[in-house]
Order: C-alpha cells, then structure tokens, then sequence
C-alpha cells in the first residue's frame, strides 16, 4: 500500500474487513441464484424449454435486488467498515497451504455485482424477445445464467485461485456463447480463437497464481497484499506483468485483442453483455483489485499504461474502417478498455477513474450494442452498415436510445461517458503530457467513427436490400435498451458529483492522488469537446454530406489496414503460429524416433524375454492350478521350517 | 481317540481334492474336487470349534457352505455355457487363456 | 443323545469307533472320485464323502451343520451337479490318457508333499484340551440358539455379505443360461389349430401296428405295406437305430437296385 | 394320566432295545399303512369312477394288495443291457430306505409307560428335526434321478431329470413354509412344535403356510395332479420305466411312504401331531390327550391327508409341466416368502413393541379389506376398457369356419354380405 494510503488509514482509523454477518452472509446465494438457473437449464434438459428463459431471468433480477439490499446496506455502514468477508469452506488444505472458497464484499466487487447484475438482467430480458424464436433459447439462457455466475464469483472471490475459477467460468461461457450458432463453421472458429487467446492470457494468471505461491504462500487477497511489501520488487514486477499479461487476454488489448472482433459471432445479446459490459471488463478488475501490487512496481505500472494507451489508438482506428456494425462497436470496446486500462496503470491517480469509466461504459455500450441487436433484428440480420441508413424514422426508439449512448460515448456534456473519460485524460496529462495527447486524440477518433457508425445507420438515404422491411422491436427488446439510456444519461453524473465513485471505492484503492496539471481543468475539456467536435464534423462531411456507396471502396493503405485489423491475425499467424508449427513438427519427428526408438527398443526387448517367459502360460487351467499348489507347497513349507 | 485326528482327517482329504483338481480333466469333476477341499477345511474349522469349545468355527464352516453354494451355481452356469458353444465340458479345451 | 454325547467329553468310545469306521470310508470315497471314469459316479462317491462329513460334523457338537450338510450340499449341490452331468452329456466317461506332459506325477508328488507338510503341521501344534461346544451351547440357551446367536450378531455383517454374494450368484447364473427367445413362444391353443388344417390331424399310428414287433423302434405299416417313418420316435430316427421289418428291408433294396439299375 | 418326563428325557432314558422295538414298529406300521393304503385307493377311486373295485381277494378285497405285492416280487427281474448295473441296483434301495428315515423323528404320541420303561412315542428327536426330514427327502431325491439316468434310455432320463427338478422346487417351497411354523414354535423339534400347538394350531393361525405345504407336498410325492414324471402319454413310466419285479415294488413302496411322511408331518407341523381336535383335548375329555389315546388321533389326522390323496388323484387332470414349475418358483415361492415377512414382522412387533395381536389383526385386516376395494375398483375400471376393447376386436362372423353357426352368449350376430337382389327384409331377418 503506498505512503499516502497508510497515511489515510492512520488517519481515519483502519480500513476493517469485517466477517460477513446479516444481509452480507447471503453473498454466496449472489453466485448461487444464476448457478442453480444454470444447473436447472443445462441438466433439466428439454423438460425446462418452457419456464427455462423466464425462470433464468428472475434468478438474475432477484440476484440484482439482492445485491441492490446490500448496496443499500452497505452505504449505511461507515466508509473505512464497507469490506466483508465470508468463508465458505476450506477447498484445497494441502499441508500448510490452503484455498478456501470465499468471498470478498468490499465497494469495489459491490460495483461490479451491481453493473453485472442489472446488465445481465436487463441483457437476460432483451434476450427473451430477441432469442424467442430461436428453437435453442433454452441452453443460450442456461449459458447466461453461467456467464453471470462465474463473473460474481470472479468479482467476489477473496482469494485469486478462485478468482482463476471465476476467471475460466466467464472464458468457458463466453466460449460456448460465441460457438452459440455453431452450426455455422465460422462460428465455430470464432469461438475457438476467442478461447485459444484467452488461453494464453490465462496462463499469464496461472502462473501469477503459482509465484504468489511459492512467494506469499498463499493467494488470499490479504495475504498477498500485505506480504507483497516485502518481496523483492523482481518478483512484483513479474506478478504485475504476468497479471497484466492475463488481464490483455480477457480485455482483448494488444497483443492479445485479436479475438474480440470474431467473438460478434456470438448472438448480440451477448456482445452487449459479455463483450461490452462485463467479462472484457475483467482484466481491469484485476488490475484495480491487485492494485496494492501495481502501487510497489513502476515498471508494471508502465506496461499497463502502454498497453492502455496502444490499445485505445490500435482500437479506434480499426473502428474507423469497419462496415460491420458490430466489428465497429468491438474495435470501440477495445479502444474505451484501453482507457481503462490507461487508468489503471497511472495508479493511485487513476484507480477510481478507471472503474469510473468501466461502469459508464457498462451502461452506453450495453445500449449501443442492445441497439445495434435492435437494428439487425429489424433488418433481418443484416449486419453491414452500407445497407443501412435512414432507419431513424423506422425504429424511432432504437435511434432514440442509440443516440443518446452514442452521444455519452464521444463525450458529450451532461452525458456519462463526457464525465468518465474527461477525468481519465486528465489523469492522462497530469502524468505525462504525450500521453494525455493520444488520449485526446483517441477522443477524437472516437467521435469520428461512432458519427460514421450512427450517420451511416440511422441517416443519410436508404439503402436497404429489397426485401428488407425495417421495423422496431418488441418491447423486451426495447425497454431494456430504454433503461440503459437512461443510464447512459445520469449514470456519470450522478457518480462523478461530489466525487461519489472515488470516495466509494477509495476503502479499496486508497485516496485519488491529487495531480498537478499545466494548464486549467476548464481548458483540458474546452480542447477535449473540440477534437470531439472535429471528429463528428469530419464523419459529417464524409458520411452525411456524401452519399455512402453500397460497396465499400478500396480506400487508402490506412483504412485496408485498419480493415484487417492491422494485420494482426497474419502477424499472429507469421509470428507464433508458424513458428509452434515447425516446432511442433520438428518435437513430433523427435518424438517418433529418439524417444519412441528409445521406448520400442525396451519394449521389443522386454518382449522378447516375455516370449521366452510366455511358454510358462499354457492357457492349461490345471497347469496353472499345479502352479497354484506349488506355491502353497512353498509358502507351507517355509512356514513349517520357520517354526522348527 | 485324539480329536487330532479329525484334522489329519481333513489333510488328507483336502490333498485328495487338490489332487483330483491337478489330475482331471472333465470340468465337474474337477468342480466337485473343489468342493471336497472345501468340505475338508469345513471339517477342520468343526474341530477347530470343539477343540476351542467355542460355537464359531462352525459358524464359519456355515459361510463357507453358502459360498460354495453360490460359487457351484455360477460354476456350473459357466460349465454349462462353455458347453454349449464348445460342446466339451474338459478343462483343457478351453486353452484361450493363452496369448 | 447325539448333542449330549458331542457336547461333553472330548471323546467317548463310541467315537472312536465311529471315527475309525467313517474316516476310512471317506478317504476311500474321496479317493474313488478321481479314480471314478464316469462322473456321474464320482458325483455319487462325492455324495457319500459329503454324509459322512456331515455325520463327522454331527459327532463333534455340530448337529445343525450337519443336517445343514446334507441339505445344503448332498440335497442341492449335488444334485445339481448331477443335472448338469445329465445336461452336457451322459454318457461322456473320461478317457484316462493324460495330456498336459508331467501333469499327473507333477500333480500327485506336490499333492502328497503338501500332504505331509500338512500333517507334520499339525502335529508339530499344540491343542488345547478339547472342551466340546457344549458350554457356548449352554450360555446361549441350546444349539441352534446359539449358531443363531452367532451368525445375526457377531456376524450379521458377514452374514448380509454372504446373502449379497448368494443372491448375486442366483442372478449371475440366470443371466449366464439365459438364452433369448428369437420367436415369440406359441402357445398351445395356436398349436392345435395348426394340427387341425395340416394335412395330418389325426395322431400318427403307434409304432408296431400291423408289424412283426410291437417295439418302440419298429415303424407301423401302412395299408400299402410301407413303412410309416412318423410312428417311430423322433429320437430314434436321429439315433439311426430304427428297426425295420424284413419285408420293409428287401423293399429298400429294391428301390435302391431299381435306381441303380 | 400324564406322565412327568420330559421328551428328551425321556428320549435319553430310553434303553437301546427298546429303541430298536420302536423302530420295527415304526416298520411294521408303515409297511402295513401302505397295504391298506393300495387297498383304499383303489376301492375308494373306483367309488368315485363308479366302479367296484377290487372286492375278490380277503372280506372286502382288503388282501388285494398282499396278492399284488407277492406276485410282483415273484416276477422276472431285468436288468437292461445298456444300464449302469451297480446305480441301476442301488436307485431303487436309496429310494426305499430313505423313505423310512423320515420317520424317525415324527412323534406318534406323548411319554408313556412300555414295560415299565418311560419312553416318548417317537424313535428319537433332536433341535433340528424337521431339518433332518428335509435332509432325509433331499436323498431320496437321488434314488429317482439315479434310476433314471442308469436305465440308459431316454424316458427314464427325462423322467428322472423331471422328477427331480420338480422334487427339488417344491422342497424349496416347502421348506418356506415351515419358517412360519419355526417362528411361532421357537423350535425346530417336532416334540416341542407338537406342544406348542396345545391351544390353536398351526393350519388356523398359519393358514397360508398349511395351504402351501399342503400343495408342495403333493408335488413332493409326484402325486396327481403333479405326477408329471410318470406322465405315461409322454414319458411311458418316468424313471421307473425300466424297472421290474422287486426293484419296482421298492420305488412303489417308497413312493407311498413318502406319502405317509409328508402326511405326518403335516399332522404333526399343522394339525397338533398326537393331539386330540379341539373339543376333545380339553373341554369335554380330560384323558384325550394321555397315555395311548394320541396314537389314535394321530392316525386319524394321517389318514385324512392320505384320503385327500386319493381324493385329489380321483378328481383333478394332470398339470402341464411348464405351468407346474411356473407355479411352484413364481406362485408358491414369492407367496411363501411374503408371508414369512408378514409373519416376521408380526411376530417381532407383537414381541417387541408389545401390541396386542387384536390390534394388529384389526389394523392388517382393515388394510386388506381397502386394498381390495381398491382392486375391485381398479378391475371395474379396467374391465370395462377391456370389454370395450372386445366388442370393438371380436366381431362373429358366423362363416368364419365355413359352416353357418349360431352365435354363442355375448355374441351378435352380424349382417352377412349377401347377393346384392337380395331385399332389405331378408336382412332384417338375419339382424334380428
């Protein structure tokens, strides 16, 4: 913990972590509720296709009004006495170490149940209208019902092993959402690639987990934490990075963001839900979770901050050349984690912001990708941009709600993202000035392609195919999508006044730092609203004032990069896959002849002592009984002897 | 006389039994050879009984009745079995065992 | 009487006399099932070693063994051994060629070694002076009460395990000798309509009608003088030993001559 | 006058010769019961066919038998060339001894006084009497399965390998229903089961298990309606088929005294043994059950089963012998062992939980009477499905067999296709 968190805590009295009593011994049945809706869909089979989806829905809005008690308990308690923990059980006692499954209730995991669970439900009640037709809804509820389950039990974990359960829980869910459609092999693949990266990023994790073994000997949040003060900062900067390295796998950033785009296979429900709200969310969790470890390595916390910041260009950029209205709302997921992502690297200053930011992002992104569903719903699945436009006046709601998340997202006063994103910049430029540029510039491409993604859908001329009859969608659809809007709208208000979000989780990541910065907040969002501004006049120029052609042209250099995503999955493939390829070839030609020579050779030499020892094994029943009778001989006759 | 001799008595039939099980080829004689060493031991457990003048080696000797029961049924069943796709009922016919 | 006599001493003369008279008898029994060529007859040898067991049983205190013994083992052990005998071939006597190399004189040298390692054990151990069952039969109230008490308190366990074991072997031994029906059974109704729309609902003739012999095996002659294959048993024709009058014969040969010819 | 020993006491206080005086007599009785037994059956079946019966040889034709027995001792004794000498000689002695065996422990009657010896009227008995009767019966079994396999001919085999498999069934069965018997006496000695009937017996409170001994003691004997070996229309004579002469009387004799002892036991485990009926013993006739008076009785009740024998042979058909062993292993089995749990169950918690029996005969019996509502209902329902269902699947055809025949009850007669001149009145005629 760093100097000015002690020097907090000395003075307003210790930060207790409490046993879990009342209202927050019922932490466990957050996780339970969505579990048993998972066990009941997946294992009741078919008998469960009628009540199933309704029935997966209502355990996650009881989880949510569960979890809005505790809420409300918890901001009766008082500041430094909000973290409670519960131990279930002891999992794994393996000598003197051991795992417990328990939970950690603290501000920051209540943030996180909170946005988990009122996006899933809200995400599990527009799936009701937007899966109805689907002859398989029950499993896809039964999979989100998993999904929910294993990311509170991420967020409440006290301890990282079961954090990693959690961690895998939300990988295998979204695994099996994407491969959702896995009729269609691209699907398929899609799935694959999204859990064979995350994979990697996983073993970063696993073996953060087994150095916080062999160093703390433990991996309970406390026991790290307090113990991280005296190991040698080598092995905090590997923790750090390797904790950075799994937070890149499940937050799609460089280098490991490559899954993210194929992963909108899944059905739109769950890019809102998984790929924009929560589970890509998970690496910054992490990150603020560990946060003691990243305030004791500098190093670390450069890593993060270029990890953040690439992946805040890399994704914007790629969201300027996509058509595909999802691929362009991903590559705007990536490019806002990064922001994130920014923000937890810069520490102490950043913290806040960074959750800040995430729990905005959860509302508008959700909305904008419940919209985008909402959109493909009236267009019969059609998913290219160039064959929108226009649909303002047939889904006056989908537009409505689109909007205003679109206009949160760029940053516009009062909206929430205008208040998140303004303070993560700030913090940005306070720390060094190049960075808080690319974060502003990152702003303003950012208001350039979310302008072409709306300008391109919702105005401009027709240019729907021939048989499309846009039309709005039912209202399980659109309610959900209303209330995220308004989320959109108040949500960073309502936490940036008077502070709340950073004195909420300040019990958790210690006070905001206070930062000098050069030139007058008021100038910092004066420029920030006009590169935004320039943004949305370029995309205006280009996308409103042009008719857009069906077909998308060529395009510079630039944009057919950014179109194939830089590159990155022919970068991948040059650089790791060929590479394990000849590798794996040249250990299974290795294999072949060195050790199976090797292995045969005995082999074929026990055999062919066996053959000689086989004569013995007539396959006479009586030749085995005198064998029998030989030895009871022997064994009567030692002991006969013995006794002499 | 010594109540010894019951055991000598066993011995000697139990060896007769193991015996037969080596020399005979036709599966239920060999079958009933077992069960005479089994009988052979029952008798002994009897005299172990009243030489310790307790009820309990007779309690044995009971169990080992009802398992043998149970082990002829199954025997015979796999005798019968066997003798009905190889239609041979000696034990030295069905040789598969071997490699 | 029998349990007063075991209970108490631990041998009387009448013991002994019976010992030395039922020991022999069951060694020579034993022996006579491996010297027997037909199973059947060693089934039979085995039966007497196992009464005489069961009397030696009875003479040392253990009378419900005893008859447990004959029931168990002579009644129904045995018997089925020897229907099994009568299923999988009656006549079948063992040819006494031995084939494994070494087997027998392997077999009958080991046997005789463990023999004498066996005796010699037993005489090498002390034994306690015999005290006869009688004094556990008396504490628990009577013989069989104490078997009894024995068997469903100490050795309840045992004895549910064996009850599992004995069950399974039931089922085991059904599912082993099961044999699907491929074909629904007919029952006897559908039977008879089809004997009364075939060609022949009357009962064949009994054999010997109108022949020189009233044999079983010899077949009824029809009006024409022929030979009726149906009157003479199934069983007989597939044994081949059906016996054919004189006449019947010449008429065979004769039908094979004209063919030839 | 009822004498002070008790039966084992008596038993072990019996001098050898007087043993051995016992045993002939037991002998002696059998011997003469089963003369007298050929002679009733035949007289008593001719009776119930309307016949005579033998009436030439003795007052009544009552030497009838003795004639027989003589004449067939005397006839030529063969011996099959294909038998098995030694077990072809032996099947029919096995048979013959063992049937008297049983007898040993089957109490004629209560201690009385013989030559001024105190002695019981039994050979001997010890605590598991009636185990050894099963024992004695399951040797027997070898003579039948012994004879038939040394015959070397098929129907004896088969008749043999019958008789046993049958034999061996039923014993099961019967056994079963003697456990019923064992809990209520708390003994397996025929002495103390014959006491312990002083004041009910066994056939009233234990009815079901009479009823099933009384049925597998038939088939026990391979007495008709269950002398499936013997089925002379399919195996000519069963295991004896080869067996003449002397041999041949063995396997009778044996086979009526077989008859004598499981009558006797079923006197002596169902009906009170020795015991006097019940308004004999007790109420009206202090000495019924004293001194000599109790071997009447016992004959008495011997005899009764002896002439439901006869009975039985005079009146039932032969099973078929599929359905026989069905109902043995499926029928008689399952039922005997449900009622040993019943009887179990009631005998442990009349003992334990000290509950009246009244009680648990109203509570048992109220349960049964709605279990058999129930059934009632049940079949109601069922059978009017099923009636449904045959009104629907039986149409009369009046032609079907190509002769017009009138339909039988429950039948309709149905319209026939008729030439298409015909008129409607000639239909109506054929509906109506």
């Amino acid at each position: 913990m760093n100097a000015a968190a002690i020097a907090q805590l000395s003075e307003g009295g210790e930060q207790v972590i409490s046993e879990a009593t009342g209202i927050f011994g019922l932490t466990w049945l957050l996780i339970a509720l969505p579990l048993l809706g998972a066990a009941v869909l997946l294992l009741g089979g078919r008998r469960t296709n009628g009540f199933g989806p309704l029935f997966a829905t209502t355990l996650v809005g009881l989880a949510f009004l569960l979890g809005m008690v505790q809420f409300v308990q918890m901001v009766g308690e008082p500041a430094a006495g909000r973290s409670f923990v519960q131990s279930l059980f002891t999992w794994a006692p393996i000598g003197d170490f051991s795992v417990d499954v328990g939970f950690q209730l603290d501000p920051l995991s209540m943030a996180f149940v909170l946005l988990v669970t009122f996006v899933g439900g809200l995400v599990h009640v527009y799936s009701l209208g937007y899966m109805a037709d689907d002859p398989d809804r029950r499993r896809f509820f039964g999979y989100l019902n998993l999904f929910v389950a294993s990311m509170l039990l991420l967020v409440l974990a006290s301890n990282y092993v079961l954090v990693y359960v959690g961690w895998e829980g939300v990988g295998l869910a979204s695994y099996l959402l994407i491969g959702f459609w896995n009729a269609k092999a691209e699907y398929a693949t899609a799935a694959k690639k999204a859990f064979v990266m995350n994979r990697v990023g996983d073993i970063g994790m696993s073996l953060a987990i087994m150095l916080m073994v062999t160093t703390f000997g433990t991996t309970a949040f406390s026991g790290v934490f307090s113990g991280v003060e005296e190991a040698s900062s080598g092995v905090v900067l590997a923790i750090g990075l390797l904790l950075l390295l799994a937070a890149t796998g499940k937050s799609a950033q460089l280098p490991l963001q490559a899954w993210l785009g194929d992963a909108m296979a899944g059905p739109t429900p769950v890019s809102a839900l998984i790929h924009a709200a929560t589970m890509v969310t998970a690496g910054v969790y992490l990150i603020v979770r560990s946060n003691p470890i990243f305030d004791l390595s500098d190093g670390a916390r450069l890593a993060v901050v270029l990890v953040g910041v690439l992946t805040l260009l890399f994704g914007a950029f790629v969201g300027t050349a996509k058509d595909d209205i999802k691929k362009a709302l991903a590559a705007s997921t990536m490019s806002q984690i990064g922001y994130m992502i920014l923000a937890a690297g810069l520490g102490p200053a950043g913290y806040a912001f960074a959750i800040f930011h995430l729990l905005t992002h959860g509302f508008f992104k959700a909305g904008l990708f419940l919209g985008a569903g909402s959109v493909m719903h009236g267009m019969d699945d059609e998913v290219n941009m160039r064959r929108y436009g226009g649909l303002r006046k047939a889904m006056p709601l989908t537009f409505i709600t689109f909007f205003v998340g679109y206009l949160a997202i760029i940053g516009i006063p009062p909206f929430a993202g205008f208040f998140s994103k303004d303070k993560i910049i700030e913090a940005a430029l306070a720390d060094n000035v190049w960075l808080g540029a690319a974060a502003i510039l990152g702003a303003g491409i950012t208001a350039f392609y979310m302008s072409r993604v709306v300008f391109m859908t919702f105005f401009g001329e027709r240019r729907w195919a021939d048989d499309a009859h846009p039309h709005e969608s039912p209202r399980s659809m659109t309610i959900p999508m209303v209330l995220l809007g308004i989320g959109s709208v108040v949500l960073g208000y309502v936490l940036y006044s008077g502070s709340r979000i950073v004195l909420w989780l300040e019990p958790v990541v210690g006070p905001e730092e206070e930062h000098e910065l050069a030139i007058p907040v008021l100038a910092i969002t004066a420029i920030i609203i006009a590169v935004t501004l320039v943004g949305v006049a370029v995309a205006y120029s280009m996308y409103l004032r042009k008719p857009v052609p069906v077909q998308a042209p060529l395009g510079t250099v630039l944009t057919r990069a950014a179109r194939q995503d830089f590159y990155q999955d022919a970068f991948n493939e040059s650089v790791f896959m060929r590479p394990g390829q000849y590798l794996t070839r040249f250990l299974v030609f290795f294999d072949n002849r060195v050790v199976d020579g090797f292995v045969n050779g005995s082999a074929a030499l026990i055999g062919g002592g066996s053959a000689r020892l086989r004569r013995w094994q007539t396959g006479f029943v009586r030749s085995y009984a005198l064998s029998m009778l030989a030895g009871a001989v022997l064994v009567v006759g030692i002991l006969v002897l013995v006794r002499l | 006389m010594n109540p010894e001799n019951y055991l000598y008595l066993a011995s000697i039939l139990f060896v007769i039994g193991a015996v037969g099980v080596l020399v005979r080829r036709n599966a239920i004689v060999v079958f009933m050879c077992i069960e005479l060493m089994l009988n052979a031991s029952n008798l002994a457990f009897v005299a172990f009984a009243r030489l310790n003048g307790n009820i309990d080696g007779q309690v044995v000797a009971f169990f080992v009745m009802v398992v043998a029961a149970a082990e002829v049924v199954i025997g015979l069943a796999v005798i019968v079995t066997i003798f009905r796709t190889r239609r041979s009922a000696s034990v030295d016919d069905p040789n598969l065992l071997k490699l | 009487m029998i349990e007063l006599l075991a209970a108490t001493s631990p041998t009387s003369t009448g013991e002994a006399v019976a010992f030395w008279f039922l020991a022999p008898t069951a060694v020579v029994a034993a022996v006579m099932i491996l010297l027997s060529r037909k199973a059947v007859h060693s089934a039979l040898w085995m039966a007497t070693t196992m009464i005489v067991l069961a009397v030696l049983f009875i003479m040392q205190g253990g009378i419900f063994l005893g008859v447990v013994q004959v029931v168990v083992y002579t009644g129904a052990v045995m018997m089925l051994f020897l229907f099994v005998l009568m299923l999988v071939g009656v006549d079948a006597s063992d040819s006494f060629v031995e084939t494994l190399r070494a087997q027998r004189v392997a077999g009958i040298l080991l046997g005789a070694g463990f023999g004498v390692l066996l005796i010699a054990a037993v005489s090498r151990a002390t034994f306690p002076e015999a005290t006869g069952v009688g004094a556990a039969n008396d504490a628990a109230g009577g013989h069989v009460e104490a078997i009894a008490e024995a068997i469903f308190t100490r050795y309840v366990f045992t004895f549910e395990v064996v009850s599992i074991v004995l069950i399974t072997a039931a089922v085991g031994a059904m599912a082993l000798t099961h044999r699907e029906r491929l074909t629904p059974r007919r029952p006897q109704p559908e039977l008879s309509v089809d004997r009364i729309r075939s060609a022949h609902p009357t009962p064949h003739p009994s054999p010997g009608v109108y022949a020189q012999h009233n044999a079983v095996d010899t077949p009824a002659l029809l009006p024409d003088g022929t030979a009726s294959e149906a009157s003479v048993p199934d069983e007989l024709r597939r044994q081949g030993t059906v016996r054919y009058t004189e006449l019947e014969d010449a008429r065979k040969q004769e039908d094979e001559d004209g063919e030839q010819g | 006058m009822r004498l002070e020993l008790s039966v084992t006491d008596a038993l072990a206080e019996t001098p050898w010769w007087l043993s051995a005086i016992k045993a002939l007599v037991i002998f002696g009785f059998l011997v003469v019961s089963t003369l007298v037994m050929i002679w009733a059956e035949r007289r008593v079946v001719a009776r119930m066919q309307q016949r005579v019966g033998p009436n030439r040889v003795g007052p009544f034709g009552l030497l009838q038998g003795l004639a027989d027995g003589i004449k067939l001792a005397l006839k030529e004794d063969i011996i099959p060339t294909a038998a098995d000498k030694a077990i072809f000689i032996l099947a029919p002695i096995i048979s013959a001894t063992t049937c008297f065996l049983a007898f040993a422990v089957i109490p004629f009657g209560p201690v009385v006084s013989v030559f001024g010896q105190e002695t019981a009227l039994q050979l001997t008995d010890f605590s598991v009497s009636v185990l050894y009767v099963l024992a004695v019966t399951s040797i027997g079994v070898y003579g039948l399965v012994l004879a038939g396999w040394s015959s070397g001919s098929t129907y004896p085999l088969l008749g043999g390998l019958r008789s046993s498999a049958q034999v061996i069934s039923y014993e099961i069965a019967m056994g079963l229903s003697f456990v019923a018997v064992f809990l209520y006496s708390g003994s397996m000695s025929t002495s103390e089961i014959v006491s312990s009937q002083d004041r009910l017996w066994f056939a009233i409170i234990l009815l079901p298990s009479f009823l099933i001994y009384v049925v597998s003691m038939v088939g026990e004997t391979n007495r008709a309606p269950f002398d499936l070996p013997e089925a002379e229309g399919e195996l000519v004579g069963g295991f004896h088929t080869e067996y003449s002469s002397l041999k041949f009387a063995l396997f009778f004799l044996a086979e009526y005294i077989n008859m004598f002892t499981v009558a006797a036991l079923a006197t002596t485990l169902f009906l009170g043994g020795w015991q006097a009926p019940w308004p004999l013993g007790g109420p009206i006739w202090g000495g019924a059950n004293d001194g000599w008076w109790p071997v009447l009785w016992f004959v008495a009740k011997l005899w009764i089963f002896m002439f439901m024998f006869i009975w039985l042979r005079g009146t039932l058909p032969r099973m078929r012998y599929d359905q026989f062993m069905k109902f043995g292993w499926k029928v008689l089995i399952p039922l005997s062992l449900l009622w040993i749990a019943v009887v179990a169950t009631v005998r442990a918690v009349s003992n334990e939980a000290s509950i009246d029996r009244q009680d648990i005969l109203i509570y048992g019996g109220v349960t049964l009477a709605i279990l058999l509502v129930i059934s009632i209902v049940w079949d109601y329902i069922a059978g009017r499905e099923s009636e449904q269902v045959d009104d629907v699947a039986m149409p009369f055809d009046p032609f079907s067999g190509g002769h017009p025949v009138p339909p039988l009850p429950g039948q309709q007669a149905v319209t026939v296709a008729v030439s298409a001149s015909s008129s409607d009145g000639d239909k109506e005629v054929l509906d109506a």
